[in-house]
């Protein structure tokens, strides 16, 4: 016959009849040919195989079940010859086993050997039992391994609920800002000028507030309002001494080349300028 | 401005759960409500939710709000990933974790009877459902782990009571349980006393 | 389901807004409604909106749910932060703006002696006490700052000149001190007749 699908159905019974060669396991006293059912996978996939186990307890425990044995009735033979069986087929197919299949199948061989040897009279069976370990840790393993599908039924964020957010750019909010004393402000200032004693070379320009307010007073206007004749900088209504401030001010400003002092035409009105667009002073962040 | 709306477009603000302390510092001091007042707010907004596709939940963090479960099959589609499978190497690290706790790493692999590896450690850290509440006196002074408030906010609890009781595993084939449970309590193990059917106790150590 | 609950929960999950394609696509190809079907059961969602804290708005990148502002006197509580305290930095750096504007960053680091940051001069800004008035024209253009009128009301000052005048700091220091001494030697002289009127004059009471 030349049908492929025979043809292939015939390589893959090759392939089991190699593993048929002698039974996989004898489970309570019958042979096991045959990898489970619900577990095989063609033996070039058994990467798969190895990896649907988290460890040596969870191999152990399926073939424990599997074959409706009890954890606290564990035939230690049974299972040990089952459980190489698959280690030495992992190995054979050059799968990268993890030390702990291995150190298992250590541990199932010993308590094997251990239970051949025969018990003395006095000790207690229970507590001799060199299972005893084994079935604990299985029983263990289980009750976190079942807690462990438990959790991940639970409605959970993300998956199955999910939490609300609305956009909130309408709100209002106002910044609150830390509360400055004037006291401590004047701490910083004799800082400074504690520090400044210290050295000389730095030297505080120190003409008076009112002068400096002034330059502020004018440069805002200057912005505000653009180029003004000399004369819109001064407010007579503040009397002499104001007049003077003011033209400290520019005058300083003028020195300090912040603004610009123009004429057009010779006697012509003077007029002063800010030497920078209002528009640069903004932008400056 | 009704109370419940305030509540409300507080959680809706917030994309986080709040507490009665946090509401009632929504307001200012003379305009306090009450936590009874509070509660009583809360239970009406729940009331009016009923027929709405959002529900209120009280977590281990506060009350949030949340979409129903009902909606995740067209919501799951506003995100790209699909989020929350996690391999059972996490999930399992994560119960014992959570069970155990405080449990350090050597415990969890104890345990698990495999190596835990660090990238599913770290994956857990960094989710920030568990932290590292401290070190064991031991060689090494390995750390110790416990959950957080987030990770039972993520599971929508409000206490690690609320987690489902380990399961104890009845053999039907055994018929000397009885010495089973014999040879539990010579093992002598102290953490197998720590272990009770209901993670209660975990609770109250953790808290 | 009501269409409209579900764009409803699309909305609440996602916290952002949605383009009608988007709310299209949370819908297998058979089940998916039409646009004049999903602007329906929007616009019933928006009247069902009236009575509630948040609204539904259209904006540029598509729909949205948002928090009233009528909300915010609440709402905001949430976000403030607790204030802090101003670094010694900040206060000195906003005192030498006071008594020296219209001051440029360079002026401000030679005066302290160290460098400004520029969070500092930006906190300062922020916080409405100094602005920008201007720039010095020497290589840079450096900005110029000086203090706001917010900043006189927040200090209960009505003009710079009530700032105490710098000799109260400077006598306690000594007067055999150089550094002082040669402080107040370099003002010059027009300035000190100019502010023979005010009460606060820092020169003519040094003698």
């Amino acid at each position: 016959m030349d049908d492929p699908a025979v043809e292939g159905r015939l390589a893959s019974e090759g392939v089991h009849s190699v593993l048929r060669g002698s039974p996989l396991a004898m489970v309570m006293g019958s042979p096991v040919h045959d990898f489970p059912d619900d577990l095989y996978i063609p033996p070039d996939a058994l990467e798969v195989f190895l990896e649907t186990f988290e460890g040596p307890l969870d191999l152990l425990l399926y073939l424990i079940r599997r074959q409706g044995f009890s954890i606290v009735d564990i035939p230690v033979a049974d299972i040990t010859r089952q459980y190489i069986t698959y280690i030495e087929m992992m190995g054979e197919l050059k799968l990268e086993l993890a030390a702990e299949y291995l150190l298992m199948a250590a541990i199932l061989t010993e308590i094997k050997s251990r239970l051949l040897l025969p018990q003395p009279e006095e000790a207690s069976a229970e507590e001799h039992d060199p299972r005893a370990e084994l079935i604990r840790r299985l029983q263990e393993y289980e009750r976190f391994k079942a807690a462990a599908v438990e959790i991940d039924m639970l409605t959970r964020l993300e998956r199955d609920v999910h939490e609300i957010s609305c956009d909130t750019s309408q709100i209002k909010t106002h910044k609150v800002y830390p509360d400055v004393d004037m006291v401590e402000l004047l701490a910083a200032l004799k800082e400074i000028l504690k520090r400044a004693d210290r050295m000389t070379h730095h030297h505080i320009q120190r003409e008076p507030l009112s002068v400096r307010e002034r330059m502020t007073g004018i440069l805002n206007k200057l912005h505000r309002l653009g180029r003004l004749p000399f004369s819109a900088l001064f407010d007579v209504s503040e009397g002499r001494a104001g007049v003077v401030v003011a033209f400290l001010a520019i005058l300083e400003m003028s020195k300090e080349r912040i603004i610009d002092i123009l004429q057009d035409e010779p006697l012509g009105p003077l007029e002063i300028c800010a030497l920078m667009s209002h528009e640069e002073a903004s932008s400056w962040s | 401005m009704e109370l419940k709306h305030i509540l409300e477009a507080a959680l809706m603000a917030s994309g986080r759960p709040l507490t009665l302390d946090e509401f009632g510092r929504l307001f200012d001091e003379a305009e306090r409500p009450n936590e009874a007042e509070l509660l009583m707010a809360l239970e009406h907004m729940a009331e009016e939710y009923q027929w709405r596709p959002m529900e209120l939940k009280k977590v281990a963090s506060g009350y949030r709000l949340q979409v129903r479960e009902a909606y995740s099959p067209w919501i799951s589609k506003l995100f790209e990933e699909r989020p929350g499978r996690y391999s059972r190497a996490f999930l399992e690290t994560l119960v014992i974790i959570a069970y155990r706790q405080p449990a350090t790493r050597g415990e969890i692999e104890e345990i698990r009877g495999v190596a835990v590896s660090s990238s599913i450690i770290k994956t857990i850290l960094e989710r920030e459902w568990i932290e590292v509440i401290g070190h064991k006196e031991v060689p090494g002074r390995p750390a110790l782990f416990g959950t957080t408030a987030h990770f039972l906010d993520y599971f929508g609890l409000t206490s690690l009571a609320e987690l489902p009781p380990l399961k104890e595993f009845i053999d039907p084939l055994g018929g000397e349980s009885a010495g089973v449970d014999a040879l539990l309590t010579t093992m002598n193990q102290p953490q197998t006393a720590a272990m009770a059917d209901s993670p209660h106790d975990l609770n109250n150590s953790h808290e």
